[in-house]
């Protein structure tokens, strides 16, 4: 899906880089998150400290990983810690000011399903389960959600509670943009071309819309340069 | 003291049906070669343990190696999902798996816990989540603060089985790059196993290394490419294309079967099971 | 992200009367320098923390600037007695110094757990002697085995300060050799301060290194020699002598506030002290 | 005091050293223990695996090391480790098979003290303190103690108990050596050249004989020169 021959990922990476400030310490995981905090290292925040789960600390990489214990991430870290100590003394420890989440189902305070579809002792869709996103929702400052927009994931109720949605400070989707308000996910933002219809029709239960809801700027043509270079290095699919 | 061992023997005798088996690794090193041995020799009935089972605990699970398995993120990564680990737990094929589920931070407490020879590791987390109904993990009180925090019960795997780049002629073994949990699944365990991409004559330092001596293994076992399609930092990549491929040939019953008879059960060891890949490669 | 500034600056903006301190170092790379700067600056009513308590603590503690020593062995290594602890200890000279005593496995719990922001470390120890009844330790009950361990409450220091071979412009600091609690000192603190022997435009990895980033320490300052009679790996040795003597130095309250006088308070910096040292050693 | 040429260290250093097999990992101190220690792995026991409290893991030092945290320690060693991790995962993990304590106080059921004489309020002699060894004589397989003999250090009552008795299997002193017989140490040999009266004069409390008390065979010529080749690379003053 395309808009303006702007991706949905673009859009989506671009909003999750310019949240990045820079020496902002950010827990990432592979895929959109990944793509958002190297965008942010080679444009407005060169000073990003990017920490994977792999207890690589301040990676550097030239190319998109494929995966978070990609061989680039340790030759280019600052320091590569064993996963023991990068959950105790980097996590837990608050080290991390951000931490970047997805999942399969979110409910409006921003709880995450990551787990199961259907019930957990029996389920129709048994999914990876929770990795370390159930501690990242706990100890980061603030956790940032990319999700996109469908039915499916954004549910009334979710199937199972992988981590808690407290720190949960903005959902970047690929029609717009949530924000707690008064304890419940609001929209607060709409990525240019989408309709408001769109984001509520594609939300499980019934969307708040902040009375000041604005229009997110477009990403520039210095984003999408940067943004495109990066995706040309790494390959076309990469999921986690 | 480790003896240098053939992976085969070292399987056979350190690993019982039965066991609880640790094959750890973090995307990097991961012991594929010793899985295929353990799928070979026909062990059965194993709790497999690991912070991120991916490809070779799928083939484990689908040949019907795992009673039980304890992790915290079961997927092939950058890819999606473990089709015959899925099988095992929405159908029971080809037997039920019993599923002790973690976070990622309660696994790597429970592992330090173990190497710590104490019975529990302490974390705050696992709070407000559905996983504590569902999982072993308890309340612990501080007796200083009052705080309540999480305890998880210590890994302590029967075995424990790690891949490595070198070892040297006295069974002291280093490995380099991201290091994951090893070092903590090696002394967390009972019995411990490491196969390494060569033996050396002397292992040279290197920035970042975990340098297991040899007094804490029982056996190190020479397995060149031995973590293959995972990577070897130094040795060679990660083979990217086999776990977008590993989708389709896991996505099937019968061609999981197929694939794995004329790749693990149709070859002795991991000279032979390359070979085998190669020559499919070559046909197709 | 650390700033790198003149030590003076950073003891005078990061160290406040009252603190809790750890200048930490286990034989190797002690900060003697900046310990030097808390004396010229006058610190006081300092709580002290460290495992290994040696000569410049002694000096801190004769000084005054201590009134709680916080600890697991306090001596002289390899020569015997810390006199001024002693005199502390047995005389209430030059005040009285309070005590909290642990066992090292005991403080490298709770630093760890410092560190790991959790409220309390567990450990297999303190079972049997006398020192529970004089220290902060709990028992704490195993939730899935019932037995019983050990607690102590988790060390978080107002102010870490360690010494290091190295830092880059951006005030990343790498050490190595004997790293000891180092790290855990500086993630257990709430702020941080590393002297370093150089600042270079790059750090290169080294075997057996503890990189510390710039974004967990506060303030960076150059001291070269800034742990003598400590040693730092790689450029320069043990001053042993220096122990032996201090044995003598120390033994008598006049000697040692001589000795404070003319070398500390009498010096303005880690160049200034090692000068008037090499001053006096020629006039002998 | 030298005996036949032989001094008291040269004996105890030898009698520890002799214990020692090859391949035990042994938690050794700076001093005696260090130099019973090294003269095992020169000599019988080349496999002999040295630990110092400062985190080195096979330290094969060339000479005797002044410090535990010496730098040739760390380049000689197999595994330099932080130190908490050498207390949790080796030490606690139970990774040794021989721990050497000393003290300044033994009572008779190997009970040591290093922390105060008199009270500990209000001490006559504030001693440095227990260090590692609380938790060494919990853990370590086996306690072997070295510690000269007199009244002052053999006592009825200890002034402080720093650490537990439970492991201790041998006393090595300078009169003899002890070991524990039904929950007592007793005297079960005396080095060349002791008479039984010496120790029993310098222990206080009534010292218990074994009924087959034996000789300590002397230190054999090939020891003798190992170990004054190994002291005179070092200093003369050593202690811990």
């Amino acid at each position: 899906m395309s808009r303006n021959g702007v991706t949905a990922d673009e859009v989506m990476a671009v909003e999750a880089a310019r949240r990045l400030r820079d020496g902002t310490v950010c827990f990432v995981g592979i895929g959109l998150p990944s793509i958002a905090a190297n965008l942010a290292r080679h444009t407005h925040a060169p000073e990003c400290v990017l920490i994977y789960e792999s207890g690589t600390i301040g990676a550097k990489p030239a190319e998109l990983p494929l995966s978070i214990g990609d061989g680039e991430l340790a030759e280019t870290a600052d320091a590569v810690v064993p996963v023991p100590e990068l959950f105790a003394y980097w996590l837990q420890g608050r080290r991390m000011d951000v931490a970047f989440l997805g999942a399969a189902q979110i409910d409006r305070h921003g709880n995450l399903n990551s787990t199961v579809i259907g019930d957990y002792g029996a389920p129709r869709v048994r999914l990876p389960g929770a990795g370390g996103a159930p501690e990242s929702a706990l100890s980061a400052r603030d956790v940032f959600v990319m999700l996109r927009h469908s039915q499916r994931a954004f549910v009334e109720r979710l199937d199972f509670t992988s981590s808690v949605g407290e720190n949960v400070r903005v959902v970047i989707t690929d029609l717009g943009i949530l924000e707690p308000r008064d304890g419940e996910l609001t929209l607060v933002a709409l990525h240019p071309g989408v309709a408001v219809e769109e984001p509520i029709a594609a939300t499980g239960w019934p969307l708040k819309v902040a009375d000041d809801l604005r229009e997110t700027p477009p990403p520039t043509d210095a984003e999408l340069t940067v943004l495109r270079g990066l995706r040309t290095k790494g390959q076309d699919d990469s999921r986690h | 003291m480790a003896e240098i061992v053939p992976l085969g023997e070292a399987i056979a005798r350190l690993v019982h049906d039965g066991d609880a088996v640790a094959l750890e690794g973090f995307t990097h090193l991961i012991p594929h070669a010793a899985g295929h041995e353990l799928i070979r020799q026909g062990r059965r009935d194993l709790t497999l343990i690991r912070m991120t089972p991916d490809v070779v605990y799928d083939q484990l699970i689908g040949m019907g190696c795992a009673e039980k398995l304890v992790f915290s993120w079961g997927g092939n990564p950058g890819v999606g999902s473990l089709h015959r680990f899925r099988d095992a737990v929405e159908n029971g094929w080809p037997a039920p798996l019993e599923l002790e589920e973690h976070s990622h931070a309660g696994m790597a407490a429970a592992y330090a816990a173990g190497a710590a020879n104490l019975p529990f590791g302490v974390l705050r987390g696992y709070r407000g989540g559905d996983l504590p109904a569902r999982t072993r993990v308890a309340t612990i009180t501080c007796p200083f603060t009052g705080e309540e925090l999480a305890a998880v019960p210590a890994q302590r795997p029967d075995v424990g089985i790690v891949h490595a780049q070198q070892a040297d002629r006295h069974g002291n073994v280093q490995l380099w790059g991201i290091t994951g949990v090893q070092k903590e699944t090696v002394l967390a365990s009972t019995r411990a196993i490491a196969t390494v991409e060569e033996v050396v004559d002397e292992l040279e330092p290197r920035p970042g290394a975990v340098v297991l001596p040899g007094w804490v293994l029982d056996a190190v076992s020479p397995a060149p490419f031995g973590a293959h399609p995972s990577y070897a930092h130094g040795y060679y990549e990660r083979d990217n294309d086999f776990y977008v491929a590993w989708d389709a040939i896991s996505r099937d019953r019968d061609r999981f079967q197929s694939w794995m008879e004329r790749h693990v059960l149709g070859t002795g060891d991991v000279t032979q099971y390359r070979a085998s890949l190669a020559q499919e490669a070559a046909a197709a």
